[in-house]
């Protein structure tokens, strides 16, 4: 089992609502695969689609952005922007043929530890099944 | 050495050079280029100038140099990474291409040989085929010591006389490259002879552009640095790298590493084309820019190919394909820009 | 009919009146039939005006040169310039104007209608001619090209030469001028996004390879940025060190450039940089297909950025370039805004 | 490079339970720039804190990583230690390696791997973090209050008795708001401006109040501590201390215009004081309704006006204040009485809004309190009550709930049953909504004692019908139609935000809500602050509420207020954006995004408002150019973290 693939999952998580809501659910004991390596900022709103190509390039399998619910954010409307642009990268990704799968985007809140553990889960579980993201990664 | 190979034998010759990679102008999408293939039946004659020239080939846009790694105890290991020696031979050469190299030669070898460059130039056979009639309409190859029959950096030149090609050796490469298949070639006779000749003459004479009074124009280059003459002609210019990137000439380059990680330290030490007519090509790491503007660069692509190279190695750094011509998007026209500081310069 | 004459006419007004330091149009050019951009600074120039339906550029992108060397000038001409614009690129002038970079009155816009469907596309044109040269390119009363060769005249239907941008286009007359020339007539030829609902619908492998096999082609000469007009940046994201130091740049300032990219022109590298070239242009693309027309290996860019014109559209209802006064795209929301991809 | 150490914490078997954090700290030690790396069983404690400040003095550090629980818990922790050892607070970066790591994995191979990817993306982002010392701002001890009702009285009050100085502002020429319309007040049925009107004699006589009356804020700019503001202060055309309230003037106005105060249940003239106990106690020539200022007009008032009090020169007057924090109480109005056509409100002159009921109940109002009829002054023998009349109608009026209505209507019938024994008050309702102390006891007793009749339902039909209002609805719990002959119907109309309080909001930026209600910073921790800091909110400005949950939120509001004017300097965190400007093209898309409005153009160039901006980011993910970006969460930072934890 040892040769078993193991995606890569990079997760900007809002440091008020997803990133507490990820404490959460390490304070509640609950359990998700490993893959997953979060990145704090503090709001979705300053996740640029630089840092998401950048993490492709750089050879993840998967990305994650999550943010506080609509209404909930902690700066108002940083994640409103954020459901904007993100939609544009999410379509332009799925335009030039990668798998939508590879890249997702989630509102959590502090609250919210269980649903960050089934989104890991389950992206973890989709990555596994596509095997690894070579089309945009860079070269080694 | 002087052989008639009949055009139906044409794929019997490729099929014999089994040891070597196999170049040729190929169409894909009505783009022609320089391609690796495996299935060459025939030299399409009627192909155009292909968009990149034969220096895709010989000094790729991106070479590494040497690798570089950490891992183990002892620091910093690096390990040099030559080009593959596979032999080459490069069918359906333009001229202006071949003799593209031959410049390209003096600046990368001289006092220091480039061992990149010189172990792909060397492992390859270029065949060239004369321009019977100008592959673009921009071909200006007659104004800069060139024809469109010339021999110059090809092992072998081609002529098409309509069933057949009239095949001339020119190199020790050549004749190996003939030699692997003997059999199929045949002894020209005087009348093939003349027909190709006379094809070459004509050929000239389907050269329709040309820059007037070349001769004139490295000395009076000389005297034009600072004229307003460079901001007039470059009020156009939109600063891409067009020009340079599909000059067969233009050999400038940039090295980076391109680190894979940083704990522990691996990586590539590459080298790729660089471009001057890309602002921050000669940016300083003070802020400072000599090359500053539009008209800098611009006279700075002029200057070198018509005033430094010449200078230098006596020869114009420039093979008249009429790539830059052709392909820029706004219509700077360096056989235009030319023929006027031939007219007007001090 | 937009007339050649009530163009130079118009041009040489503004010229002899001074209202106008300078004005970009349309010459022709020295190695083949396309025109080329002219910078016409005296009554006498205008002479060498052209106006036809191949007057392809977007000439808006030299208000960013302009802006840079007016810059450096240390008395420089206050007037504007004067400039020849297609409805695509008053589209780009508006756009310019809502992100601040010239103000109205940098600009004197001579608005020219196309009203019998756009200009040609120069790839179609040189495959019918193979080499020949068109002397004379104009529309005939059916709206046909007529090519004027040496040997013959010939008539080519306008779907067959038209540039792609313009069967699609939505506006065929400037939407923002100081002087109108031609009619307002709005020409719908095919569906706004018929060539990117092509690429949608093929199955996701053949996308990729299809990009994979485009994206590869590309040698980084950055022609598609340098034409664009909203390609204004002193320097690009994606650039290392191509960066406007001055001497107010700090040490710490330049340490702080980021590698997005190699310099080696790599697919993976390759397509972050026209990927984001595309993200940045969501909004802010009008369609000019100036990036996809210089581009010298055929890239077809202009695919990329429409649809996310089309995303724009249709997930947003924003289109570019009408309205000067409103937010960017990206610097707006709506509380209704989709959100079906959100887990 | 930065000299980086990096000390990882066992939190007993909380971490080491799972991280093998022997290998963690060896791998870390090999990491570039990594001088010094240990683990500890708790570093959190007094000994582990020790070596994180040894190891600074030993090793020259000048960074520092902590390897241990979320941030959100021992981050101010390790930065003290670390402040105390000499280094700037902003050189020590948490890697939360046991909430988001061992806590949520078993395998410990895997979940070692992940601590070090965790670990070493601390380590790349504290090499680019700048020292930086909080942001320090001057306060100006003074706090503006905006609405002189209930909510901004109390708020003032209590501003001021605890030593500011407080500049109260109200549109109308008397402080009392709505509040001072009622006549008693539910669940104690204690008169409404008994209790009012000490208060507002209070804010009067109190040296710290400097009120404004008949005066609209007009410009805001600056920020929390420093706030400047403009304040139109339109002419009165009475001086007050000349005025001795003898009432000459309005006897010889010739004009007579609704009253305001009794919501057009009487007339007033164009020259009146608002109401006896109006405070500041004096007369105000509203020139709406003079026929104008030129005594050639008329001028009768000021021929008759001994005193000389009246001026027709006075002119409108901008005040400018500076204040240090503000207070918004703008209140409510009722709901448009033209969108409730349909209950033949503003047809009939014998429907009634709330209001207009208190009016009429008010031993002050035009019937001295007795319940008659507006039509003919004949006392109501039936009356119908209304209640969500416009609220909870998400289709056509107003989604929200009032709140107040279900017990104000009960009060109302209350009051209309001890007026009129012998009458009958309906009241038709949707549900009973009765939370509060001694609310749901009130309604009880409004049926069980007074005999008012409860019918669950909608009204569909109110017309004339010989004098009568003919009353038609629908009982839902029995399902019949009902048939009232009413004398008299009263609606509980909506509540809405004030009119002229989304331009306000405006220029104070503070976001209202899909009805029109300013915002509150967060609904649930920060009820009393607008998003933007130094902002406050009160009273029904912000939800419609009643007066003790409105004067609890001025005092609450005021309380805030007083936690910023208390202080001599403010801090403010200085992790904010920050422009390249040779990168910066003045585009304004960050300036539109910012949400606190602390961008702004100048000169083409955008700049920051250190003291407003929060540092979120959005700016720098929406700029082109990367122009701007957050200090010590730069794009570069978050790219060498992103390699860090992809394992480069």
């Amino acid at each position: 089992m040892g040769d078993e693939f193991e995606p890569k999952l990079v997760a900007f998580l809002c440091k008020w609502c997803s990133s507490a809501g990820s404490d959460l659910a390490g304070v509640s004991r609950m359990e998700y695969p490993s893959n997953v390596v979060p990145i704090t900022v503090m709001c979705s709103g300053s996740v640029s689609p630089l840092y998401i190509l950048d993490a492709f390039n750089k050879g993840a399998d998967g990305v994650l952005v999550s943010g506080c619910h609509p209404g909930d954010c902690h700066y108002i409307k940083g994640n409103y922007y954020a459901r904007r642009r993100i939609a544009f990268v999410k379509k332009l990704l799925e335009y030039i043929g990668l798998e939508p799968q590879r890249f997702q985007m989630s509102w959590i809140s502090a609250a919210e530890g269980t649903k960050y553990t089934q989104i890991i889960k389950d992206f973890v579980k989709e990555l596994k099944s596509l095997g690894p993201q070579t089309k945009l990664r860079r070269e080694q | 050495m002087e052989k008639i190979l009949p055009k139906i034998s044409f794929p019997h010759w490729v099929k014999k050079l089994t040891t070597y990679a196999i170049y040729a102008p190929v169409n894909k999408d009505d783009l022609w280029n320089y391609e690796l293939t495996d299935n060459l039946q025939s030299i399409d004659l009627d192909y155009l100038t292909t968009v990149l020239s034969l220096k895709k080939i010989i000094f790729p846009q991106r070479e590494i140099l040497l690798e570089f790694n950490s891992s183990n105890e002892e620091g910093i290991q690096v390990t040099e990474v030559l080009p593959e020696e596979r032999p080459a031979v490069i069918f359906g050469v333009r001229p202006c291409d071949a003799k593209a190299l031959t410049l390209m030669d003096k600046v990368f070898g001289g006092d220091f040989e480039d061992l990149y460059y010189f172990k792909r130039r060397n492992s390859t056979i270029l065949v060239g085929l004369t321009c019977s009639s100008p592959p673009s309409p921009n071909c200006f190859c007659l104004s800069v010591d060139g024809s469109p029959h010339s021999k110059d950096g090809l092992d072998i030149l081609m002529t098409d006389l309509g069933d057949k090609y009239i095949v001339e050796s020119l190199t020790q490469k050549g004749n190996q490259l003939i030699n692997a298949a003997k059999e199929i070639f045949q002894t020209p006779k005087e009348k093939d002879k003349k027909d190709a000749d006379k094809i070459k003459a004509d050929s000239e004479k389907k050269i329709k552009r040309q820059i007037t009074g070349i001769k004139k124009i490295p000395p009076k280059l000389k005297e034009m640095f600072e004229v307003p003459f460079w901001n007039e002609e470059s009020l156009s210019c939109i600063r891409c790298g067009i020009c340079t990137y599909l000059c067969p000439t233009c050999h400038c380059f940039d090295i980076n590493d391109e680190v894979t990680t940083s704990s522990p330290l691996k990586g590539k030490r590459v080298r790729t084309w660089d471009n001057c007519q890309f602002p921050d090509f000669t940016m300083h790491s003070s802020g400072h820019n000599p090359r500053p503007d539009r008209s800098s660069r611009l006279r700075q692509r002029i200057l070198h190919k018509f005033q430094y190279f010449v200078e230098r190695y006596k020869s114009y750094q420039c093979t008249g394909c009429g790539r830059c011509v052709s392909k820029c998007p706004v219509g700077i026209d360096i056989i235009e820009v030319l023929s006027k500081v031939s007219d007007n310069g001090p | 009919m937009v007339s050649l004459e009530d163009l130079k006419k118009e041009v040489k007004k503004i010229l002899e009146e001074g209202k106008v330091k300078y004005v970009i149009g349309y010459k022709r050019g020295t190695n083949s039939s396309l025109p080329i951009p002219a910078f016409i600074r005296s009554a006498e120039d205008v002479e060498k005006l052209i106006w036809d339906p191949s007057c392809i550029h977007n000439l808006s992108r030299y208000l960013v040169d302009e802006k840079r060397s007016k810059a450096r000038e240390k008395k420089p001409d206050e007037r504007p310039v004067g400039l020849i614009v297609k409805g695509c690129d008053s589209r780009a002038i508006n756009v310019l104007l809502q992100e601040k970079f010239i103000n109205r009155d940098d600009v004197f816009l001579i608005g020219v209608s196309c009203e019998h469907a756009g200009v040609l596309d120069e790839k179609k044109l040189n495959k019918k001619l193979k080499g020949k040269e068109a002397k004379n390119i104009e529309f005939s009363k059916n709206d046909n090209f007529v090519i004027t060769t040496e040997e013959a005249k010939i008539e080519i239907p306008v779907k067959e030469m038209l540039a792609e941008r313009c069967l699609e286009c939505k506006a065929n007359y400037p939407v923002v001028y100081d002087v109108f020339l031609g009619e307002k007539v709005s020409k719908k030829l095919d569906d706004p996004f018929k060539s990117i609902e092509k690429i949608e619908a093929i199955p996701r492998e053949e996308k990729w390879a299809f990009w994979k096999k485009q994206l590869d082609k590309c040698i980084r000469c950055y022609a598609c940025r340098s034409v664009c007009p909203m390609c204004y940046c002193d320097e690009c994201v994606i650039d290392t060190i191509n960066f406007a130091v001055t001497a107010d740049t700090t040490a710490d300032e330049k340490a702080q450039k980021i590698k997005w990219v190699e310099k080696s022109p790599a697919f993976s590298e390759n397509f972050v940089y026209h990927f984001v070239r595309a993200i940045h242009l969501a909004g802010r693309c009008i369609d000019c297909g100036e990036c996809e027309r210089v581009c010298p290996l055929d890239i077809p860019i202009r695919l990329l950025n429409k649809k996310l014109e089309k995303e724009a559209k249709e997930l947003f209802n924003y289109e570019a370039g009408f309205d000067s006064d409103q937010p960017s795209l990206v610097s707006c929301f709506k509380d209704e805004d989709p959100e079906d991809f959100i887990r | 490079m930065k000299r980086t150490g990096v000390f990882i914490c066992h939190c007993g078997i909380n971490i080491a339970g799972t991280v093998d954090v022997k290998r963690v700290s060896e791998e870390l030690s090999r990491y570039p720039g990594v001088i010094h790396s240990e683990d500890y069983v708790y570093v959190c404690s007094d000994p582990g804190q020790n070596l994180i400040i040894d190891a600074i003095n030993e090793k020259k550090l000048d960074s520092v990583v902590v390897a241990c629980c979320s941030p959100t818990l021992h981050e101010t922790t390790f930065r003290n230690a670390s402040k105390s050892a000499g280094i700037n607070l902003f050189q020590c970066e948490i890697a939360n390696i046991r909430e988001q790591c061992s806590w949520v994995h078993k395998d410990i191979e895997k979940a070692t791997e992940k601590a070090i990817k965790i670990t070493k993306s601390a380590v790349k982002r504290v090499r680019r973090n700048e020292s930086l010392d909080p942001i320090s701002i001057p306060v100006t001890r003074r706090a503006l209050v905006i609405g002189g009702g209930i909510a901004g009285i109390q708020a003032a009050l209590d501003l001021a008795n605890s030593g500011f100085e407080v500049i109260l502002v109200e549109r109308s020429p008397s402080i009392g708001g709505h509040m001072i319309q009622l006549s008693e007040t539910f669940p104690t049925l204690d008169c409404s401006q008994c209790i009012l009107t000490p208060k507002m004699v209070e804010v009067s006589k109190h040296p710290q109040i400097k009120l404004l009356t008949y005066s609209e804020v007009q410009e805001v700019s600056g920020y929390v501590g420093n706030f400047k503001v403009k304040i139109l202060k339109h002419p009165t055309y009475v001086y007050p201390d000349k005025c001795t309230l003898c009432d000459e003037c309005t006897k010889v106005c010739p004009v007579v215009v609704p009253n305001e105060f009794d919501i057009g249940l009487t007339g007033r003239r164009a020259i009146y004081i608002p109401f006896p106990q109006a405070i500041p106690a004096t007369y105000t020539l509203d020139i709406k309704g003079c026929p104008g200022l030129l005594p050639i007009a008329c001028g009768k008032c000021a021929d008759v006006c001994e005193p000389e009090a009246i001026d027709y020169d006075m002119k409108p007057e901008i005040v400018e204040e500076d204040v240090g924090a503000i207070i918004v109480a703008t209140g409510y109005d009722l709901y448009d009485k033209k969108m409730m056509a349909e209950y033949g409100y503003g047809k009939y002159s014998d429907v009634l809004d709330g209001l207009q009921f208190e009016r009429l109940c008010s031993a002050s109002g035009p019937t001295m309190g007795k319940i008659l009829r507006p039509s003919d002054h004949k006392e109501p023998k039936e009356v119908v009550f209304i209640q969500c009349v416009g609220s909870r109608d998400p289709e056509l009026h107003c989604a929200y709930c009032s709140k107040i209505c279900c017990m104000y209507t009960a009060k109302h019938a209350m009051l209309y049953k001890h007026h009129v024994p012998d009458g009958q008050a309906y009241i038709f309702y949707i549900d009973i909504r009765s939370g509060g102390k001694g609310y749901e006891e009130f309604v009880q007793r409004a049926v069980e004692e007074d005999g008012v009749l409860y019918l669950r339902g909608k009204v569909s039909k109110i017309f004339d019908d010989k004098g009568k209002i003919k009353v038609w609805g629908v009982d839902t719990l029995i399902g019949k139609d009902i048939e009232i002959n009413a004398d008299m119907v009263v609606l509980a109309t909506a509540m809405r935000p004030s009119r002229g309080a989304e331009e306000l909001a405006k220029k104070l930026k503070i976001a209202m809500d899909k009805d029109g209600f300013l915002s509150e910073a967060h609904p649930k921790l920060r009820p009393v602050e607008s998003v933007t800091s130094g902002l406050f909110l009160a009273g029904a400005a912000q939800a419609p509420k009643d007066i003790p949950e409105a004067v609890a939120q001025a005092s609450g509001a005021a309380a805030k207020a007083i936690s910023i004017l208390s202080q001599d300097r403010l801090y403010h965190a200085p992790t904010v954006a920050k422009v390249e400007m040779n990168l910066c093209t003045g585009c304004g898309m960050c300036v539109h995004v910012c949400p606190y409005d602390a961008l702004s153009l100048k000169e083409g160039k955008v700049e920051v408002n250190e003291v407003l901006c929060e540092g979120c980011g959005t700016c720098s993910a929406t700029c082109l150019r990367a122009a701007i970006k957050v200090i010590n969460l730069t794009p570069l930072q978050i790219h060498e973290m992103i390699r860090a934890s992809l394992g480069g």
